[in-house]
């Protein structure tokens, strides 16, 4: 991996801590906040791509356990792991994961379009199906409620999906990382 | 707020082992959740505040820490009063509290580059799978040094935008941010290996 | 044109500048100091960017702080680094971002655009992008998107500091063109030669108020040169 | 101590240099030409952050592509902005960072870092956070990380574009006193006053190499001006 691989995977885990200073609201059933920082995951893993998307996430991750407070509400540490949005925190590995690595598949012909349902599938097709199993496991609630109960993300995350979406494509075009290394690796 | 992560000071904790302080930090967590007792974690809440004092970071830090965390909190707690009664909620509010502000505290008092170099230092074993401890490190040391840069060149960006006329738009936030901070990534690559 | 009574400006509780009075009519004002003396707190007052804490800030009788939204519409403002108010990759369609903020009728944006490209001498730069394009036509591309909004007064905070000796002519040519009055903070001190008036900033406080050759020599004389 | 020997450099698929053929040996050196001359493209290939793709780049003897390590050891680059080259939120441990990846002892690293500190009238900013010093102060930041590290060569990439007369004047001052060969890159002409030799770029090539004034003549003429 380069230096610059480093850096960018740097920048993309201080946008999710950036992103987490944004005020959050609880959505109070299950007790997961509704934040920002899915919008990085979807950012992560769109404009830098699988690998390094998943890496930029798994820096955060790790950045967050070993205490640092920048997850939304000012909170961080091992506790995070025994907490309600467990699921959703991990989540965030696939998700960037899934999202860069369609974006990858898409890109020479990257629309918004299939930016967006890049967006969807790892944001929150793979992101809801780590994070809900997460609540249930830890507080005991039911499945069905958990779900339920995460509906209240779907409106604000299809709005992200979106706006991760428009922005993605907008910046392939002007400074495309993704192509230039699947470029790189063809010729 | 987030651009003082780390507060430079000369006290005692300042000055003590990163690695001490962080498992210091994950072993008071991890007791305050094993031993659920509400004298203890008051306990954990008031010596968190007596630390930040000794510390010399002030009121105005612990005020502000607690402020940020203040809604978690009382949802938290809010929660078990509903579910689980009065004790239990006072129990959650103010073990999240006292791990919160320990967490600011021990960021606030730790160098980025002596974090980086503990990270890099537990993660020796991972070796064996061709990861490379102190290139990790490195990539935690420039995540925390990029979060007030993101700050501020955000401030610039809304700024020059508000000139044109536009107040609130993300997107139109977003793409010249992104675009800046990456040819600023592109640059900085350069510069680390030419200082290495 | 533009009038500070008793203007003072406090940025996170430090008082940043401080008894200002002033009428500015000239057409060409220069704005000269060190790092941090307040040189952009100044001309963001102008446009509403910044609301003064203490006096008043009128530009063309609008009071900034009273309806900023007017202030905005009435100053054109050029930053630094182009980077900062391109929003879109492509050249037209930046230009065009400025004018649907302004609720203009879809038809008239696409001639407006075409205009105001051909007068900064960037006819048939429409469709490229932004990024492959040079610092200084980056530059002219942020000026384009200003001036096609037609602003009473155009400001600049250090306009060509990027840019090498022909961008900053290329440059300077379309600002000395523009029939607004000019408020351009620089550096550069060979810019303001032809200017009417020059402030120079020192420390938060208006240390001279002259033509160019005589503040200009204060400048130096304040910098140690 | 540079040599370069039919060089050429691709990027991105286009030629940026081409037919270089130089031999370095003076204590200053300025490079001046337009935006996208090639200027920057130049310097890089000095210690190696470029690998010419034709021809070879002898620095002390060391050929750049042959061992990009060694000639990053000899050659100390500074660049455009300090924002873009401080690692490390604190002064002392940005300085430290450099010294580390050389696997110094870390008791030779402390004392190492104060001297340099001292040297750039920087001395007691050790706990200062970067991002809370002036522009011009964060220069010097990024001069003293680059020169604790003892290079033979010092390379500047337009390093006071950012900066009022008073910190040009400290970064410039604190080169002059540099007991090692500098090789700059600039837009601001005033500041090759002094030094030995001048290579002007264009499109590319180098298209003249003299003492200042003429080398700037023949800058001026071809930037039309
Ligand atoms: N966003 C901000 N918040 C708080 N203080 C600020 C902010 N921006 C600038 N300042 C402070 O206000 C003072 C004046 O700053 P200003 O940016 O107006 O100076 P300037 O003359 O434009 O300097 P430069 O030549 O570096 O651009 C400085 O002391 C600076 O630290
Ligand atoms: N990373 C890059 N990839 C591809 N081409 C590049 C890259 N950087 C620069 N170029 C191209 O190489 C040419 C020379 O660029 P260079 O940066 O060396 O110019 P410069 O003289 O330093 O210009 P400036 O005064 O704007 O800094 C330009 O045509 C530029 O577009
Ligand atoms: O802060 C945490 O501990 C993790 C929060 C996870 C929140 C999830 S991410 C997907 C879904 N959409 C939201 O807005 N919030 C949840
Ligand atoms: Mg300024
Ligand atoms: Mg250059």
């Amino acid at each position: 991996m380069s230096t610059r691989d480093i850096v960018f995977i740097a920048l993309f885990a201080a946008l999710m801590a950036v992103l987490g200073t944004f005020p959050a609201l609880q959505v109070p059933l299950i007790n997961v906040p509704i934040t920002a920082q899915s919008l990085g995951v979807m950012l992560a893993g769109g404009i830098l791509g699988a690998r390094r998307g998943t890496l930029a996430i798994l820096l955060f991750i790790v950045i967050v356990l070993a205490g640092l407070p920048l997850l939304s509400g000012g909170r961080g540490g091992l506790a995070v792991l025994a907490g309600p949005t467990v699921g959703f925190f991990l989540g965030w590995l696939p998700a960037a994961f899934v999202t860069g690595a369609l974006t990858e598949r898409f890109m020479p012909k990257l629309n918004f379009v299939t930016a967006f349902l890049a967006a969807v599938a790892g944001g929150i097709a793979v992101l809801y199906a780590c994070g809900i199993p997460g609540i249930s496991l830890v507080t005991g609630t039911p499945l069905l409620t958990a779900a339920k109960g995460s509906l209240a993300f779907i409106p604000g995350d299809l709005v992200k999906a979106g706006l991760a979406a428009a922005i993605i494509v907008t910046v392939s075009k002007a400074y495309p990382l993704i192509e230039t290394r699947t470029a790189r690796r063809a010729g | 707020m987030i651009a003082d992560l780390y507060r430079p000071g000369a006290s005692r904790l300042h000055r003590a082992p990163a690695g001490a302080k962080l498992a210091g930090l994950a072993a008071i967590g991890t007791g305050l959740f094993m031993v659920p007792s509400l004298p203890l974690s008051c306990a954990a809440f008031a010596a968190a505040l007596g630390a930040i004092a000794a510390a010399g970071l002030g009121w105005r830090f612990a005020a502000r820490s607690l402020r940020a965390a203040l809604p978690v909190v009382l949802l938290v707690a809010a929660v078990q009063a509903w579910f689980a009664g009065w004790h239990e909620a006072a129990l959650y509010g103010v073990r999240l509290a006292a791990l919160l502000l320990l967490a600011g505290l021990v960021t606030a008092t730790t160098r980025p580059s002596a974090i980086a170099e503990t990270i890099a230092w537990l993660l020796q074993p991972l070796r064996i799978i061709g990861v490379d401890p102190t290139r990790v490190g490195l990539a935690f040391g420039l995540a925390v040094r990029f979060v007030p840069v993101l700050a501020s060149v955000a401030a610039d960006i809304r700024e020059a935008q508000a000139a044109r006329g536009l107040d609130r738009s993300v997107f139109a936030l977003a793409v010249p941010l992104t675009l800046r901070t990456l040819r600023m990534a592109d640059e900085i690559a350069e510069a680390i290996d030419a200082r290495s | 044109m533009i009038e500070l009574s008793g203007v003072a400006l406090d940025r996170a509780g430090r008082r940043v500048l401080s008894a200002l009075d002033l009428r500015l009519t000239e057409r060409r004002i220069g704005v000269v100091g060190a790092n941090g003396s307040g040189k952009s707190s100044f001309v963001r007052l102008l446009n509403g960017l910044l609301k003064p804490s203490e006096g008043a800030v009128r530009v063309f009788g609008i009071e900034t702080a009273a309806d900023p939204k007017a202030a905005r519409r009435a100053v054109g403002f050029l930053f630094q680094n182009p980077d900062h108010q391109i929003v879109y990759p492509g050249v037209a369609e930046d230009l065009a971002f400025g004018l649907k903020n302004r609720d203009l009728p879809k038809r008239e944006i696409g001639p407006r655009v075409e205009a105001a490209l051909a007068r900064f001498g960037l006819a048939g730069f429409g469709e490229r992008l932004v990024h492959e394009l040079s610092g200084g036509e980056r530059q002219l591309v942020a000026l384009a998107g200003i001036m096609v909004l037609e602003p009473r007064l155009l400001v600049l905070d250090e306009p060509t500091t990027l840019l090498d000796l022909r961008n900053t002519r290329r440059v300077m040519a379309a600002v000395d063109a523009a029939d607004t009055p000019v408020v351009m903070v620089t550096h550069d001190l060979a810019l303001l030669e032809g200017f009417d008036r020059v402030l120079v900033f020192e420390a938060g406080r208006l240390v001279c108020d002259a033509p160019p050759t005589d503040a200009l020599d204060a400048y130096r004389r304040i910098a140690g040169a």
